[in-house]
């Protein structure tokens, strides 16, 4: 066994390593809130200071006027919402109709819903935006939001967990009279509720910052999404807005974050949630 | 059928039962026909495998029958979904609901059924009362030990007042200590309700001890059905006489003490020390029990269990015994078929 | 069951991938069937000039909206972004308030997401009106999706003779006028007075023709008063693909047959003639000798005028589109480069072969859409009209820096005082003023432009690299060709 | 055979919602573009002409998909074993039982919060050539990020955008195989300490295998992110430098803003369907090298 004095030494040693690692990938994060911090002169010193002086809101407050961040913020929160909470009812229903019945060709109809999750959205974007325009949804919330409301994911996480279910509990309803529905929103749904809350949470975090489509779909400000309203803070035609988008990705990114370290525990739940049961 | 309306018969006809397709087809319960009457504690016994909880399944409504027709009362419910058949089940895993209390789990099926409120906590409470669990309602099934959830799965059950309980081994997830004293519980439970018990068990104890009568299975076959002495005292096969009894019946081979068609059985407590008597062997083990004392013994007929008075002169083991029985004891089966043949 | 689908799949995948790794390439625009015109050398087939018949396009009724009972609404499909949109919607804001008969409501996007959403929508989710960037003319007119401006100046008798001819001319093919010029920019020289004067340069006689931005630029590095003369870049939308268009009209030759696409529709590039591999050799030599360093892609579109700002090793000059100098006199004068002002910023005509003035459009044009009700088309055309309008030309030039697309604009307020007190603001106006009126300087038109910038930009991009100039520029053009061929088959050519 | 009958009308009703949506948003699309795939277009995508299936080798074959091929295999090859390295790197690391290792894994996990678009553009920020945070403090030792800069350099493009999406799924994958670790069984730690091995043969003999399956789920997760990858290229690169087109991947191809086929919806929508099979290949590939030694828990 080793000796105190090599165990301390051990310690410090794991210690630093920690610290290190730790700087470097918080490095860019702190690099940018801090440009975010300065305005001005001081914004671009060269050589550039890492220390946090002379810090002002002044560049923030910019970039939440010029880019109209408050709007496209509540428009990603509503999508988002309206998405998690779509996505936990369709994934619900299917997830029930594989875990709890029994129909011709379920094993098909399954296989069908997983080999939906390997279509990229480079081959769909392109003609659901047709389809979008044929149901009048460019430049709506229903195009924002329709097209994600399934989720294979989530029926695939969800009927994992269903299936964990006893059998018996359903066939124990069912002597009682208890309908699937019944069954569905009284006993399976509160008893996968860790699960449904970390797929609510990886959905929301999925719609918050999804990209292609809502770049595809939305055409005005009307509807924009804070996602694609950063790159309007980054526009090339204008030199005099490049530190407005170190404030715009401080906004944009600050919600997430906050989530973060909120629910961080379910969150971990919901990542793992597709790992663990593989 | 409405709520309460007890017309308990239970009647099997020519039921079978068959799971899978093609080559994989495997007939789980095959040609069954059974009677059970009002009020009665019908046990279905057998091996894991013979095919009783699947008949139970049948009676709940969980399964379909592939042929044949089930009665509860007077009414064919082949497609009568199980809500409609006035029945209770109670699981072997007990199927309580994780996230709901004990009272809420009792009132369940009552709420399904849109008992008012005040009746169904009246109900659920008086339920509560009859298996001890007023002192438990708020918890939740993850906080009970195995026995009071056992109990609650029973409250719940009883608390709808069904006209036929169906009974999945309900106490094979218990101790023995337990499994004992439930036992009891459950005989003065049925007396005390109007209700018909259809109970499934591999435990000949348990058959034994609360059943009005045996149905004895054996791979999806009824073997005999009658009440447990009769069961015991005459076998009507091979298979039953072995099943039930501890140690089991000695079954000689063929020939010996019996013609060359008949197999003859002997139970243990039949056979007797008997110098010169016609089973001779020698002692390999001596099982010293307190009340009893098993004796084994190698002879050319296989080895034999004898069940001696612990009084009598015990011969050691090594030595070389002979055992007979009375005629009146001796059990015959057809060599073939394992049918009792007297 | 499923591991030997798995197998089976991996196999195929693997095979896929060594038939990948042997085939050999081919382009990848010939994948669908060969165009017939692709072998044809340059040049040698230029049909008759046709003219497009004006009676089978839309009319544009502009009395119709005398008959519209309450307020017309109409939608503007724009592509400006940040202030040039909060500009252009202060312009709208204050047509809607002047007057009830019509409101326009404004969509902004880049242009590169408004052409995708326009072309990709049907013609009923199309707005009443789309805003296009100059490379889209073609493309425009093959949607056949629009109402031609010109029969709109016709209908309401629109008064154009204060209009600059080259902003109309780009606009314009085989005789009609499609669409009006809204906010017109052209390349301008952005330089830093200071590091001119450092070299001992007169700072306000920026260098017109190749060969003084050449001596300009080694008087610069010589000096030490900058690391390079002047910071080149190869993007598609500026100097790998544009600023060549420019070259070309500075040089009065056709970038493409067809007189530009004009008279004709075109069928090949004609950039990889001679004066093409003089103008990119020049170049090419400018980067080997130090004189001028190239920044790339640009991806982020300003990074060609921040190389003038920085500190460690600036490059004295840049080109860049004009229509930035209004953000980048905003950027020096919030005090962000310490060592470059607002007032330390030049601003001349853009270099070019043996300093003939002139320079292409660049910037984009306002189509009215073919809605098929004539009170929206009329309505439109209500706005269009408004928006070029003098007085809303001089606002719209005051803050942005694009070019008036009318002469009368100079003369009211706010842009007249702006020239009076900023020299730097007339300097695209007058070297569009002075192009010559030819077709030379109105620029290709060709179906697919932007592709063939982008195809352009990777050849400038490799001879920025040290790659052969012609070699380069053959490739490019041949890829280009392609590009034309396919297009023009599939789009009615 | 009647109660599956039986179940049937429910399980339609509750798998309408799903399978109709996925139906009209991805299983339409699909086959839909698969269709394009044969066949020619004009400018609007309207009218089209068939021009063979062959169009799908030809395109295949062609210089700009085998080019952007490579692109998109280097960065699958370079993102997702160094992201795996460096995420069971930190979570080895955070599993330990030390005071105050909470604030470092939620350091570790914080990219995690992260999308795309931010996380693109915060590497923006820091590697701009003449503003960039990074290219100004480091271009004295690397004079690569001021000229012409680590995103505008052939050479060193696709590494830049690669190290800006490593980091970007580094929260992700450190969650993963840390929640990973902590599902090891601590006893077969201890018994394999009692046997007598050395913290090295732990970690190849006991925590590896354990880890399997966050491995290849993480494996999966990132090599689709890399094959997909688009918004952190529109961002950086737009698929430059142009001179070599270094970080036009496939996905770019398709989509990007100056690809030759960008109003091609056949070529495009074949393109499209290419990368579709690609996929499919690489997740088999995964799941057949890694399947069998998966182990999972239960």
């Amino acid at each position: 066994m080793a000796t105190d004095a090599v165990r301390g030494a051990r310690k410090v040693g794991r210690y630093s390593l920690l610290v290190f690692v730790a700087v470097v990938v918080l490095f860019p994060i702190y690099a940018v809130l801090l440009q975010a911090l300065k305005s001005g002169p001081d914004a671009f010193d060269h050589p550039r200071s890492l220390l946090p002086v002379d810090l002002t809101l002044d560049t923030i407050r910019a970039a939440w006027t010029e880019g109209d961040l408050g709007h496209l913020l509540m428009n990603s929160l509503f999508v988002s919402s309206v998405v998690t909470v779509g996505v936990i009812v369709t994934s619900l229903l299917a997830a029930y109709a594989f875990a709890f019945l029994n129909f011709p060709l379920k094993g098909a109809t399954f296989a069908l819903f997983l080999a939906t999750m390997l279509v990229p959205a480079e081959v769909t974007v392109v003609i659901n935006q047709r389809t979008a325009d044929s149901l009048g949804w460019m430049n709506s919330y229903q195009g924002l939001i329709v097209p994600s409301l399934a989720s294979t994911f989530g029926v695939f996480l969800v009927r994992q967990v269903f299936l964990q279910i006893p059998k018996e509990l359903r066939e124990a309803a069912s002597l009682d009279g208890v309908g699937h529905m019944r069954f569905l929103y009284e006993v399976a749904a509160p008893l996968s509720r860790p699960t449904l809350g970390a797929l609510g949470l990886f959905t929301f975090l999925g719609t918050w910052n999804a990209y292609l489509w809502p770049s595809q779909v939305i055409n005005d400000d009307e509807h924009r999404t804070i996602q694609i309203g950063l790159n309007s803070l980054k526009t090339p035609n204008d030199i005099s807005k490049f530190n407005l988008l170190t404030g715009g990705l401080v906004v944009a990114a600050l919600p997430i974050f906050i989530m973060l370290v909120v629910f961080q525990r379910q969150l971990v739940r919901g990542l793992t949630a597709g790992a663990v049961k593989g | 059928m409405a709520y309460g309306a007890h017309v308990a018969r239970v009647r099997l006809e020519h039921v079978s039962k068959q799971f899978g397709e093609g080559d994989e087809q495997v007939t789980a319960v095959d040609d069954i026909s059974l009677d059970i009457e009002d009020h009665e504690f019908m046990i279905l016994l057998g091996p894991s495998g013979c095919g009783k909880s699947t008949l139970l399944r049948m009676v709940a409504g969980l399964e379909d029958p592939t042929a044949g027709d089930v009665f509860i009362g007077d009414h064919r419910v082949n497609d009568q979904l199980p809500k409609l058949r006035d029945i209770a089940m109670v699981f072997q895993s007990y199927a309580l609901y994780p996230h709901k209390t004990v009272r809420a789990n009792i009132e369940f099926p009552l709420k399904v059924r849109g008992v008012p409120k005040a009746q169904r906590a009246a109900e659920a409470l008086h339920a509560a009362d009859v298996l001890g669990l007023t002192d438990y309602m708020k918890r939740k099934p993850g906080q009970l030990s195995g026995g009071q959830r056992q109990r609650v799965a029973l409250a719940r059950a009883i608390v709808r007042k069904p006209a036929v309980f169906l009974m999945d081994e309900p106490l094979s997830n218990l101790d023995a200590k337990l499994r004992g004293d439930t036992r009891t519980e459950l005989v003065d439970l049925h007396r005390r309700l109007d209700s018909t018990f259809i109970y499934v068990t591999h435990d000949q104890v348990e058959a034994m001890t609360m059943g009005s009568r045996v149905a004895v299975m054996n791979a999806g076959r009824i073997e005999q059905v009658g009440t447990p002495q009769e069961v015991y005292d005459r076998p009507a096969s091979a298979f039953v006489a072995q099943f039930i009894g501890t140690p089991p019946m000695n079954l000689l081979p063929v020939g010996v003490l019996g013609t060359d068609d008949v197999q003859v059985g002997i139970r243990p407590e039949h056979l007797v020390l008997s110098t010169g008597g016609p089973l001779s062997g020698t002692v390999s083990m001596v099982e010293h029990l307190g009340h009893e004392v098993l004796l084994h013994a190698e002879s050319g007929a296989g080895r034999l269990v004898a069940r001696v008075d612990p009084a009598s002169v015990i011969p050691a083991v090594g030595q070389a015994v002979q055992f007979d029985a009375a005629p009146q004891h001796l059990h015959r089966f057809d060599a073939t078929s394992g049918v009792r043949v007297s | 069951m499923r591991t030997t689908r798995t197998h089976r799949f991996a196999a195929l995948a693997a095979v896929g991938l060594i038939a990948a790794a042997c085939s050999g390439g081919d382009d990848i625009t010939d994948s669908g069937d060969k165009p017939a015109t692709s072998s044809t050398t340059p040049g040698d087939t230029l049909a008759p000039t046709t003219t497009v018949a004006l009676d089978l396009l839309p009319d544009c009724p502009t009395d119709a909206l005398e008959t519209a009972t309450g307020t017309v609404e109409i939608e503007f499909w724009h592509g400006m972004g940040s202030v040039l949109a909060d500009e252009l919607q202060k312009l709208a804001d204050a047509y809607n308030d002047s007057q009830s008969k019509v409101h326009v409501t404004l969509s902004g996007e880049s242009y590169e997401i408004t052409i995708d959403n326009y072309l990709q929508a049907s013609q009923d989710s199309r707005p009443d009106l789309v805003q296009m960037p100059e490379y889209m003319v073609q493309s425009m007119v093959d949607t056949e999706s629009t109402v031609p401006v010109g029969k709109c100046i016709d209908s309401s008798g629109f008064d154009t003779s204060e209009f600059l001819p080259t902003a109309l001319t780009a606009y314009s093919t085989q005789g009609v006028q499609w669409a009006m010029p809204f906010n017109v920019s052209n390349p301008v020289l952005y330089y830093s007075k200071k590091a001119f004067i450092a070299a001992g340069l007169d700072p306000n006689d920026p260098p017109e023709s190749l060969e003084e931005l050449r001596a300009y630029s080694q008087q610069l590095v010589d000096s030490g008063a900058a690391q390079y003369g002047i910071a080149l870049d190869s993007g598609f939308d500026s100097g790998g693909g544009w600023y060549v268009e420019q070259w070309f009209a500075q040089a009065q030759e056709y970038y493409a047959d067809g007189d530009n696409g004009r008279t004709n529709r075109a069928t090949q590039v004609l950039y990889n003639n001679q004066t093409g591999v003089d103008l990119l050799t020049y170049v090419q030599t400018m980067i080997n000798d130090g004189l001028a360093i190239s920044v790339g892609d640009n991806a982020s579109g300003t990074d060609d005028l921040l190389k003038i700002a920085d500190e460690s090793a600036p490059a004295a000059m840049a080109i860049h589109t004009s229509a930035a100098l209004g953000g980048a006199l905003e950027l020096l004068k919030s005090g962000v480069f310490k060592q470059l002002g607002a007032d330390d910023l030049g601003i001349g005509r853009m270099p070019g072969p043996d300093g003939n003035p002139g320079a292409l459009i660049g910037g984009a044009s306002l189509w009215p859409v073919n809605s098929g009700d004539p009170v929206k088309v009329a309505a439109t055309w209500d706005f269009i009209s408004y928006l070029v309008s003098a007085e809303n030309q001089s606002e719209w030039a005051a803050t942005t820096g694009y070019v008036p697309v009318r002469t009368d604009a100079l003369t009211v307020e706010p842009y007249k005082t702006i020239l009076d007190t900023d020299s730097r603001f007339s300097v695209a106006y007058d070297q569009l003023k002075a192009s010559p009126d030819a077709l030379t300087s109105a620029g290709p038109v060709v179906g697919p432009l932007r592709q063939i910038r982008a195809v352009l930009a990777t050849a400038v991009a490799k001879i920025f690299g040290g790659d052969d100039v012609k070699t380069a520029l053959d490739e490019a053009a041949t890829q280009a060709n392609n590009l034309i061929a396919d297009y023009n088959t599939s789009n009615g050519g | 055979m009647k109660r599956k009958l039986r179940d049937l009308p429910p399980a339609l009703l509750m798998l309408v919602p799903s399978l109709g949506l996925l139906t009209v948003w991805v299983i339409y699309p699909l086959i839909k573009a698969i269709d394009y795939g044969h066949k020619k277009c004009d400018i609007s995508s309207r009218n089209c002409r068939d021009v063979g299936w062959d169009r799908y080798f030809s395109v295949f074959q062609s210089t700009q998909f085998q080019d952007s091929l490579i692109v998109s295999l280097k960065f699958t090859l370079m993102t997702v074993p160094i992201g795996l390295v460096l995420g069971i790197g930190l979570a080895v690391l955070a599993d330990k039982h030390l005071k105050g290792i909470g604030i470092f894994r939620t350091i570790f996990s914080s990219t995690v919060a992260t999308s795309v678009a931010v996380a693109s553009l915060v590497w923006f920020v820091l590697l701009q050539p003449s503003r960039g945070i990074l290219a100004d403090m480091l271009s004295d030792w690397f004079p690569v990020l001021k000229n012409p800069g680590l995103l505008n350099d052939s050479g060193t493009a696709l590494p830049a955008v690669a190290l800006s999406s490593i980091w970007a799924s580094l929260g992700f994958t450190f969650i993963i195989i840390m929640a990973g670790l902590q599902s090891v069984p601590r006893d077969l730690y201890e018994s394999a300490f009692v046997d007598g091995a050395g913290s090295f043969r732990r970690f190849t003999n006991v925590t590896l295998p354990m880890l399997t399956p966050s491995i290849l789920f993480v494996s999966v997760v990132l090599t689709t992110r890399a094959l997909q990858s688009y918004g952190e290229i529109d961002l950086l690169t737009q698929g430059g430098p142009q001179a070599t087109k270094a970080t036009t991947n496939i996905p770019y191809l398709i989509y990007g803003n100056n690809s030759v086929i960008h109003n091609d919806i056949g070529t495009k929508s074949a393109a499209a369907v290419l990368l579709f099979l690609l996929c499919l290949a690489f997740a088999a590939l995964q799941f057949r090298g890694f399947g069998k030694r998966v182990h999972y828990g239960n």
